[in-house]
Parts: C-alpha cells; structure tokens; sequence
C-alpha cells in the first residue's frame, strides 16, 4: 500500500476521502451528477431513483462486473458541477460520468469528462453545442436534444392549422431555443413572443395581456416551479376554457401531482410517456411504482436508460473497461431494452427518435395523468447533427 | 387599451398586497426589535404548508386558514425563543447570517417531511370562479378576495398601531426601550407577541400564495428579496412606508413586465426592444430601490 | 479685544415641534475660555453639535475666523481648528489610547491615502501623540486598549484627541461629567493650565468647573441666551436667578 | 510576532498549501490540486470581502457581483478571441474596480440594514442583467475555449503552475492586506468603524476613504472572479447568486472576521464540510444551517479566534 508509505500524508488523505476508492479493475465505477439539494431536487431524487431501479434489474452488476455509484449533488451550480467531475474523475477514477439536469452544468462539465478520456452519458440535458460543433465520441445521450421537443409542438400546430399563437417562455437562453425551435416548424402568426423573469412566481401581469391579445392558441415553456404557478394562475383566469394552452416541459410527472385536475386539457410534446406500451416500460414503470410509490417522469427513464446503455456497452466489451473503441461502437447500436422502445443514434450521438402529443387526462381510476394522443415525428432528427463532424 | 391598463392596475395592486403581507412582519420585526430577519421568507414558506396540510386534513378552506394561520403563529413563536431572541442584540451582520442559516433548515426540513415535490394546494370551487368588475373587465374572485384581505390588514394594522396599547407600546419601544421597560412592562414577552403577529403575517401571506404559486421548498426565497426591496424603498421599521412601498413596487413591476417591451418597440426597434424589454423588466424595482436610496438613504418615511 | 474667533447669529434649529436653538447669538474671543451654562434641556449640546458640524442648523449663521463655516461638515470644521469632546464619551474604544491620539495626528499631518507603511510606525504620529498624552497625564497608559481605561481617563483621552489636532479653538461638552472629586478636580487644573494658551467654549453643569475656569459666561435658556457676561455680573443677573430659582444655592 | 501562535498557524498553513501539489502527486490524488486551489480562489475572495467588512465595516451583500464581473471579463473577451490573459486580468481588475465605484458611491452613502439591502439589490441588477444577455450565453453562460494565456510565463492548463499562481496572488494579498491595514488607510477606515462620529470629529471625512476601500475590494474579487472562471472553464451568472455573497460572507465569519488569516481558513472549512457533507447526504444543509446559526451565536471570533493572538490592538 502506497499510503502506509507516506504516513505523513495520510491525514489529509483520509480527512477528505468521503469514499474510499477500494479500486479494483473489475468494478466498473459510474459517477452519476445531478441536482439533489434546493427546489430542483425534486428531479435528482426521481434520476437517483430510477438508476437504482435499473441497478436491481441489472442484478446490481453492470455488464456483468460489480458496480460503484457515486453521486454528486451539483447544486445547479456550473462551478460545483464541474468541481464534482474532476472530483470523480481524478479521485474516484470513474469509468462514466452521467447524469446532469441543466444545460449549463452539462456543458461545463461534458468537456471536462470527454477530455480526460472518459465517457459521458447525458441522461437530461442536450444542449445544441453538444449536438453541433462540440459533440464528441465519448459523449452520448439518452435523451434528446433541448430544441426537438418544441419543433415537434410546432409542427403539430401547424398541422392542425392553428394561426395567432402567443408564445412565452422565462427569459434565459434555453427559454428562447425553445421557442426558436417551436418556430422552426410553426410557420403561422406569432402574435407576441413574451419572456418572462427567470423565476417569476405571478403571471397575472402577463395572462391579462395575453386576454387583450386574443390570440387563438397559447404555446408555453414553463419548466418546474413556474410551470406549476402558470398554469394554475391561467386555469384561474378562466383562460383555459378560451384559449387552449399548448407547452413542452410544463406538464410532467414531476408537476402533475402539484396541479392534478388544474393540468387536464393541456397539450404537451414529448418522446416519452408512462401509458408507451411497451415492454421495458411497462416493467419500469410497475417497478417504480412498486418500489417507490410515485408515477416516474422522463428524467426518471432517462436515467434508467442511461445505466442500461451503459451495461450493454461494458456487456459488448466483455468487461474490458480499457477498449473505448469497442465500447463506443457498441452504445452507437442502442442495444438496450429502452423505455421509450428502439430508437437510434445519429452521427452526433443524439438518439433519433418518435415524438408523440401528449395531452392530460382524468383516467379510468379518476387519476390525473397525461396520455398519448399521436405521433407528431417519426424519427426524428435534431437540427444541428450537421455541424457535428464525427463520421461512422 | 384603457380597460387593459385599469386591468393591470389592479393586478399591481394584488401583487403589492402580497408583498405588504409580507413586509408588514418584517418591517415590524426590524422596526421594535432592530432584527433583519431573512428566515421570513421560511415563515411564509411554513403557512402555505400548513394551510396546504390542513384543507387536505378538513377539507375546509376557512378551517385551514384559521388551523394554519395560529400554526404558523406558533411556529413564529417557537423560533423567536429558541433561536432569535439571542439576536436582538447582535449587529446586522450576524443577524443576516444566523438567519441565512435557517433558510437553509427550514428549507431542507420541509423538503425532509414534505419531500421536494411541489404540493397540490387549490381553491375551493366558491374561489375559483372569476368576476366581472367593469365589462369587458373579468377578475378571478380569488385575487379580488387577496386585495380585500391585504386592505383589510393594512387597516387593522393602522389602527392596531395608532389606536390600541399593545400598539403603543410598539411605537415607544420602538423609539426607547429602556423607557418601556422602566414602566414595567414585559419587553420580552412584547417582543415575542410581535414577532408572533408578524410570522402570522407571513404564514397568512404563505396560505394565500399556495393557490396561485406552487408550494415547495424554497418559496420563500423567491419573494423575500422583493419584500426586502419594499420595506427598504419605504423606509425600514415604517408600517406606512411598507404600505406605501409594497404599493409601489407592486405597480412598477406589474406595470413594467406589462407595458416597458410595447414601450421600448416605440423607441427602438422590435428585437431590440425584445431583448431590453425583459432585461429591464427584471431589473426595474431593483433600480428603483437605489434611485430612492441614492435620493433618499433612510427610504421614503424614515423612522428615526 | 478684536474680531471674535467664533461669531454666532440667529442660529435656529428646531425638531419637529420643539425649538432647541432660538435665534441665537454668541461670541467668543480668541484665547478666552468662555462657559455656556443652563438649565436642563435648554439645548446646550445642541449648540454644540451645531458648532462642530455634526448638526446642521435650520437657519443662522456661523463664522469661524472671519470665515463662513454654516455648511461646513465637521471633517471640514476640524480642519479649520475647531476640536470638540462629547458629552458621552466618544473614544475609538478597540484601539490603544495611543492610538486614539496618533489617529488624530494624523487626520491633520498630510494625506491618509498611503497605503504601504504602517502607521503605527510612524515616528511623526507616535511622537506628538505621546506627548499630548504626556500632557494630560496619561502616557503610563498609552499602551492600553481605549476600552479598558478609567471612565475619567477616557474622558482625559477624549481631551487629548481634541487637543492633538491642535485647534484654534476647544468645544468641550460637559468634560467632568460622570467623575469623581478628585478625577474632576485633576481635570478642572489641567484645563486651568491651558487657559490663555488654547481658547475654550465649555458646555458645563458642574458650577464649580465653571467658576474655576471660565472667563466669561453665557447662559442659555430654552435655546436663547438670556444672559452674557463676567462670572460675577451673571451670578447676580436677576433673570439668572429667576432661570436657576431651583438651584439658588449653586450660583 | 515571529514567535506568535497566528504567525505560526499562518506558517504552517502556507507550508501546508505548498505541499499540496508535492502530497498530491505522491498519493496520486491529482483532485487535491483542483479543490485547494478552488479554495484559495474562494479565499481570495472573502479576504477582499473581509477588508471592507471586519476592518470596514461595511456589510456587502453583494460581493458575489465582483466575482462575476472578473468571470465575465475573462469570458467576454475569450469569446470574442482575446485570450490573452494580461489583458484579461488587467480588464476584470479595472472592470470590478469601476463597477464597484459605481456601487459604492451610492451604497455608502446609506448605512446599516440599507447598505445591505442595496448592495443586494446592485448585485441582483448585475445578475439579472447577466442571464439577460444572450451573446454571453444568458442563463446557460458559455464555455471557456481556453484558459487566459500568458504567453513566456507560464500555462494554466498545467494544474500545478495554475496552483502555484493562485497560491502566489493569495499571499500576495494577504501581504498587501497586511500592509494596507496597518498603514495610515487602514487605521482611518478601521477607526470609521469603531466610531464613525468621533473619526469626522477628528477631522477624517470617511466617506472617501470607504470608497476607495470598496473599490479596492472589489478589484480584489474580480481578480478571484477571473481565477475563478479560469478553475470552472465556464462562465455563468451563477457566480452573481445573492446566495453566493451569502456564502462569501459566511466564510469570512467562520474564519474569524477581521483577521486576514481567518476569511482564508473560513473559505477552506466552509467548502471542505460542503464537500464532505454533500457526499453524505443529500439533506446536508439541515446540518449547516444549524452549523452556521452556531458559529454565529456562539464562535464570533470564528476559527481563528481558537488560535491564541498577541494582544493585537486596533481592529
């Protein structure tokens, strides 16, 4: 042992070991980052929970070696986040890093990973610069890239041939690639595009001036907490009734129990849904019920298809944690049991993938929950796949 | 377009009744204790959860305000005595600190008991409906109802503060309290109803806010700054001053989000003004407070 | 007797409802020490705080050496020589006394912008601050925290701040105030050894102090003075009396 | 003073922070590197906090400000491909230093609880106007191409120089700290602390000399901002978060508030117990705010105040 060498050193060794790195070559070591602390906990928790989930299904191995969590709490801070990478990368010496709620984090982080030979498997956040000029072999998501899921809202509404929609996002970058991507598809009138203060808890300003308006439809990005408070206040105003509300990112199963029969009617855009039949996510789901008592989202099965994605590259490699090429080949057949059921990876390694209008209902059960209503695109691809220059 | 102003005058006027809710305690609390207390915000976080819990558990409305507002009295109480009341003596700064501290507590105490999950919280259906209060002029009943409340305080508090001993113990101590305490009352005791009275406050703040906002922990914090900016612009320990200023503040923000971008495209051109406009709008009751402090350093009615 | 150092006119101030200063007028001679006396609450510290700069009067005049000084700041006034003491003691009370008097140096020896070497070194601080100390009988106790002094010597060290700007002209409010015989009777002979050299406006309820030291007296009631004049001719002013009916036996 | 118990500890701490590249790379724990060196950026930055607030007193809540507008000035001009870091430093020194004249001659015109609460509300401005703005990234903020470049000195992407290089300016301000507070500046503003009235009664008209101590604060702080931007490759107006002058401030408490020595041992408790806290559990600020509550009430004279002083006057 190296450290009963220089006792000296041990103190400060130890004194910051918050776990001890038993390092043997056939653990394959995941450092799983997220927000855990503060309001966007809420999201971490369901990530932390379903990568246990795929954990227990996995058998608590990970392409048939031992694995070892080590999770992070990035507070929503770039900085901690970045720190928590060297930390695992230099400390734990992880295998993968994964995980990661915020743009922002994930794009102070993702470099950091990739740079230092190690894999990066984005279970939320897609921004366009990862998509584009700075995607990266070693950097693969299971989840989608942050402009599609509004494309595939736009594009349904222009389908429908709805004219005159007020669109409002919160007044940060990503609140306006949503609506950029929203207009991407959605060639009819805007009447006003409004931004909100970041954070903005009363609406009643805006809803007022949305009522003077009049326009036809109303398209929203309210992620979180200001999704709850907006669609309450514009439920409300009685608003719901006049102008339908159409949004990405409003309404999902981290919101809906806060605003339950308030959410019934509204529109959403996603790739994913609890009432998806199909195998694996029928089984997640049951289990995640069964384990955890309460409905997952798509952060959730994110995440639980981030550690799969991960067994079945390790799984091809036959544990040989040190053939990155082989690894990478293998995560570029998504040769795993998704929940969102088999999708592909394009060139940048951004999943191609369905989209699907979502709209929230009472179910048989009385029950508040969303419910696939068709497919907007089939496989669809992200619009920045070209800027990338990996080739294979 | 004028009905739309008057529309969004009235909105101002909600919003700043929220915040005079809340500025009331806080301003009180400085202006008798001298306490900068950040963990309002906590207290305000703590009445939208009781009053969440208890309309769950009643089913009634009323009920859950009545059971919540004396919780968070209670609550307010508890705190004052075990860990403020030390403070009163020390300076801003560890004031600031200590109650920085338990944000953080109070916040992760929630989040342990209640999860971090947003709780469902809604309006009886005789509150969810809207009304009409000019034509062509519908106002959600429930917001009206939030105005009359927030009149209602102010002027219970005017005359609580003008009129009644309890109140005019509060403008002497306010001014000397050595001299209160040399005419026997129980400064401690005082100190303690006061600071019940504003955490009641801030709890009925909180259980007005659970409807409309979403109740999670943290909440407080989104508001308490805001508050601060009242009280501040008002003048610290002033009761006129937050009225005065929870009235400003809530018809510059409101007005501003409402009507600064249609403002600006007239002056600059529309993408310019798309992105000055919410910039500014944001910043706006932020730049009125040091304008008003620049002008003004104690606040528009100071207090001593 | 010449231009007056410090020449008063209709100086007024008043807080909302209450007149502490009447259209007052005052003079006070270069070298004199000269005592403004009067009933509790006839606004005494009043005028003082608005000779030193530290209030600003509603209307009035006040001229300092021939100079407009009404709306000067008190840094200003202090600059132009005029040092004033506090009636309740105004020490920087977490340095030594040494300190307090070198910090007083060196607000009138050139610039304080110096940023590199340590004042406390400074031999052009530390020596006029030690004497000044030495003069008021306090240099055995230069090393000691301002905090942990006698009340009597605060009061001493408060003088000796005042004195080590080197003034024109001393305001010092009620500067026995709050001691014993004997430390007030030190104080009285120490201020005793500076008349004639240094000239004096005193703010004083202590009759003894101000008998033993002033040469001349004003008296001050609600916020007017009502009588100026040698110690003897106030002693026997009839209104005087009539002001001070209560306490008689004093004058 | 040689021979002081604080100038002992303050020996020690330098040796330690020396060796922890040497321990580092002898444990093969390379993360070592990354973390103390992020805690002397957060060092330097409660110190300059520490000048205005223990010596000042002057109770900024709104340091974070600085931290970002030295991020940002390193970030704005990599983004328009000016990496070149003499420059760069040099703009978020004069930039955090003209910001923070700005700030200061309103704020310290107010005192008490409205020096806070502007010094809040500037600092709220600033980050507001931050996620504003979207050629710098907004909200998300924007990746650091490369480290500021200091052609024939050295490399920052090397993490041992870059940790020798924040090492040199954090003694570097403690020197010039120590130097500043002692001399005839220092004595004026600490004596407008302890007594406001009786330093314009002697003749000091404190108000000057406030300022220039915030501006010089603040220069402080972009300078650690500019590190700062440097260590994270990222710039986001996160650094600007009303919380993060929080955490500045509670820093400096913990350490031992005006004392040059205690903001540098507060920074490094403060984000070793995040560290070790937060890969516990997931609630752990249930302990620190309690924690923090504690020190407050009961260790005012913070971390260092354990440490027995020479009965040092002045303060």
């Amino acid at each position: 042992m190296r450290t009963t060498i220089r006792a000296s050193l041990i103190f400060l060794h130890t004194a910051l070991m918050a776990v001890s790195p038993a390092a043997a070559a056939e653990t394959v070591k995941i450092g799983f980052i997220t927000s855990l602390s503060g309001p966007a906990g809420i999201i971490g928790k369901h990530m932390k929970d379903s990568v246990e989930l795929a954990l227990d299904h996995l058998g608590r191995k990970v392409g048939g070696l031992d694995v070892e969590i080590i999770y992070g709490d990035d507070q929503r801070k770039p900085d901690v986040g970045k720190q928590l990478a060297d930390e695992m990368l230099k400390k734990h010496r992880v295998h993968f890093v994964s995980g990661i709620i915020w743009s922002n984090v994930m794009l102070a982080v993702a470099p950091t990973v990739t740079q230092a030979g190690t894999f990066m498997i984005g279970t939320n956040a897609g921004p366009h610069e990862l998509a584009g000029k700075m995607c990266n072999e070693l950097f693969f998501t299971t989840s989608w890239q942050n402009d599609q899921t509004p494309e595939a809202m736009g594009k349904y509404m222009q389908d429908q041939g709805i004219r005159d929609v007020y669109a409002m996002a919160p007044n940060y970058a990503a609140g306006k690639d949503m609506i950029s991507g929203f207009k991407r598809y959605f060639k009819g009138r805007v009447v006003d595009e409004v931004y909100t203060k970041l954070g903005q808890q009363d609406y009643q300003a805006e809803i007022s001036q949305i009522r003077a308006a009049h326009p036809k439809a109303v398209f929203v990005f309210y992620p979180g907490d200001m999704g709850i408070q907006f669609v309450k206040q514009y439920v409300q105003a009685g608003l719901r009734e006049q102008i339908p509300l159409y949004s990405v990112y409003t309404i999902d199963e981290v919101t809906l129990p806060a605003l339950k029969e308030v959410a019934v009617g509204i529109f959403e855009t996603r790739y994913w849904s609890p009432d998806l039949k199909n195998e694996a996510n029928q089984k997640y789901i049951g289990d995640f019920r069964k384990k955890f008592g309460y409905t997952p989202s798509f952060y959730g099965t994110q995440s639980y298809d981030g550690i799969l994605l991960i067994d079945s590259a390790v799984r091809a490699v036959k544990g040989d944690l040190s053939n990155r090429k082989g690894m990478i080949a293998a995560m570029r057949k998504a040769d795993y049991k998704s929940t969102r059921g088999t999708y592909t990876y394009n060139v940048n390694h951004f999943p191609i993938q369905n989209f699907y209008l979502l709209k929230t209902v009472k179910g048989a059960g009385g029950e508040v929950e969303m419910q696939i209503q068709k497919t907007v695109f089939e496989n669809h691809k992200d619009a920045y796949y070209q800027d990338c220059g990996m080739k294979w | 377009m004028i009905l739309l102003v008057l529309e969004q005058t009235l909105n101002g006027l909600q919003y700043g009744v929220m915040l005079l809710l809340m500025a009331a305690g806080l301003t009180l609390v400085f202006g008798i204790m001298n306490l900068v207390n950040l963990a309002h915000g906590s207290l305000y976080m703590v009445g939208a959860y009781l009053a969440t819990g208890f309309y769950q558990w009643t089913g009634s409305f009323l009920a859950s305000v009545a059971l919540a507002l004396a919780a968070t009295l209670v609550v307010g109480i508890v705190v004052e005595v075990v860990a403020l009341r030390t403070l009163y003596e020390r300076d801003h700064l560890d004031q600031v600190l200590a109650t920085f501290g338990l944000i953080l507590f109070f916040n992760e105490l929630i989040a342990i008991v209640w999860g971090r999950a947003a709780l469902y919280s809604s309006l009886p259906g005789w509150l969810s409906g809207h009304m009409q209060v000019l034509p062509g002029v519908r106002y959600p009943v429930y917001r009206a109802l939030v105005i009359l409340v927030g009149l209602v305080v102010a002027a219970l508090l005017y005359l609580m503060v003008t009129r009644t001993r309890l109140g005019m113990l509060i403008r002497a101590g306010a001014s000397n309290r050595t001299m209160v305490a040399a005419l026997g009352v129980n400064i401690r005791l005082l100190y303690t109803v006061v600071f019940g009275v504003g955490a009641a406050l801030a709890g009925l703040a909180g259980l007005i806010a659970g409807p409309i906002y979403a109740v999670q922990p943290g909440m407080g914090e989104q508001i308490l700054i805001q508050v601060f900016v009242v009280i501040v612009i008002g003048g610290i320990g002033s009761i006129r001053g937050a009225v005065v200023g929870a009235v400003i503040v809530g018809m510059v923000d409101t007005l501003g989000r409402a009507f600064l971008k249609p403002v600006l495209s007239i002056v600059l051109s529309p993408s310019a003004a798309d992105t000055a406009g919410p910039a500014l709008a944001s910043m706006l009751i932020y730049m009125l407070m040091a304008a008003v402090l620049a002008v003004r350093p104690q606040g528009l009615f100071p207090v001593r | 007797m010449g231009e007056p150092l410090l020449e008063v006119r209709g100086l007024t101030k008043s807080f909302g409802g209450l007149i502490a200063t009447d259209r007052m007028d005052l003079d006070v001679t270069e070298g004199e020490t000269h005592a403004v006396i009067g009933p509790n609450g006839a606004g005494k510290t009043t005028l003082l705080s608005q000779l030193s700069g530290d209030l600003r009067p509603d209307a009035g005049l006040i001229r300092f050496v021939g100079e407009d000084i009404t709306h000067l700041g008190a840094p200003a006034r202090s600059m132009r020589g005029l040092a004033r003491s506090f009636q309740i003691t105004s020490i920087f009370k977490d340095f030594t006394a040494l300190d307090n008097v070198a910090l007083a140096v060196q607000a009138h020896a050139g610039s304080s912008f110096r940023f590199w070497r340590p004042a406390r070194r400074e031999r052009a601080l530390r020596e006029p601050a030690l004497e000044v100390l030495r003069t008021v009988g306090l240099a055995e106790r230069s090393e000691l925290m301002a905090a942990n002094l006698a009340h009597g010597e605060q009061r001493q060290l408060e003088i000796a701040m005042a004195l080590a700007t080197r003034p024109r002209m001393l305001l010092l409010d009620e500067p026995v105030a709050g001691m014993g015989l004997d430390e007030s009777q030190r104080m009285i002979r120490f201020l005793q050894s500076l008349k004639g050299r240094q000239t004096i406006l005193l703010v004083e309820h202590d009759m003894d102090a101000v008998f033993a030291l002033a040469d001349r007296i004003s008296v001050m009631v609600y916020g007017r003075i009502i009588a100026s004049g040698r110690p003897e001719e106030v002693r026997v002013n009839p209104e005087v009396r009539q002001a001070y009916l209560g306490e008689d036996t004093l004058l | 003073m040689a021979r002081s118990p604080r100038a002992l500890t303050l020996a020690a701490g330098v040796l330690m922070l020396a060796l922890v590249p040497v321990a580092a790379e002898l444990l093969d724990q390379p993360f070592y590197v990354d973390l103390f060196r992020r805690i002397m950026i957060f060092a330097i930055a409660a110190l300059s906090l520490d000048l205005i607030l223990g010596y000042g007193g002057m109770v900024s809540f709104g340091h974070a400000a600085y931290l970002g507008i030295g991020a940002y000035a390193v970030g704005v001009l990599t983004h328009h491909g000016i990496a070149n870091g003499y420059l760069q430093w040099s703009l978020a020194i004069l930039g955090s230093a003209l910001v923070a004249l700005a700030i200061g001659a309103v704020s310290i015109r107010t005192s008490g609880v409205y020096f806070i609460m502007i010094t809040l509300a500037f600092t709220q401005m600033l980050y507001y106007l931050g996620i504003s703005i979207e050629e710098y990234g907004g909200d998300d903020g924007m990746r650091l191409a490369v480290r500021s470049q200091f052609p024939g000195l050295l490399d920052l992407r090397n993490a041992t120089a870059f940790y020798y290089l924040v090492l040199g300016i954090l003694l570097l301000f403690l020197l010039l700290g120590q130097r500043l507070v002692d001399a005839r500046f220092g004595m004026v503003i600490r004596a407008a602390r302890s007594n406001e009235p009786r330093a314009r009664a002697i003749g000091f008209s404190p108000y000057r000399y406030k300022l220039t101590a915030f501006v010089i604060s603040g220069a402080m702080c972009g300078l650690a901002g500019a590190l700062l931007v440097n260590q994270t490759e990222y710039l986001t107006p996160e650094f600007m978060h009303w919380t993060r002058s929080g955490e500045i401030m509670f820093m400096v408490i913990l350490g031992g508030i005006g004392t040059l020595m205690g903001p540098v041992l507060g920074a490094a408790v403060f984000l070793l117990l995040e560290d070790v806290l937060s890969a516990w559990t997931v609630h752990w600020q249930i302990i620190l705010g309690p924690f923090l509550v504690l020190v407050v009430l009961f260790a005012k004279k913070g971390l260092i105040g354990l440490v027995p002083d020479e009965a040092a006057p002045g303060g």
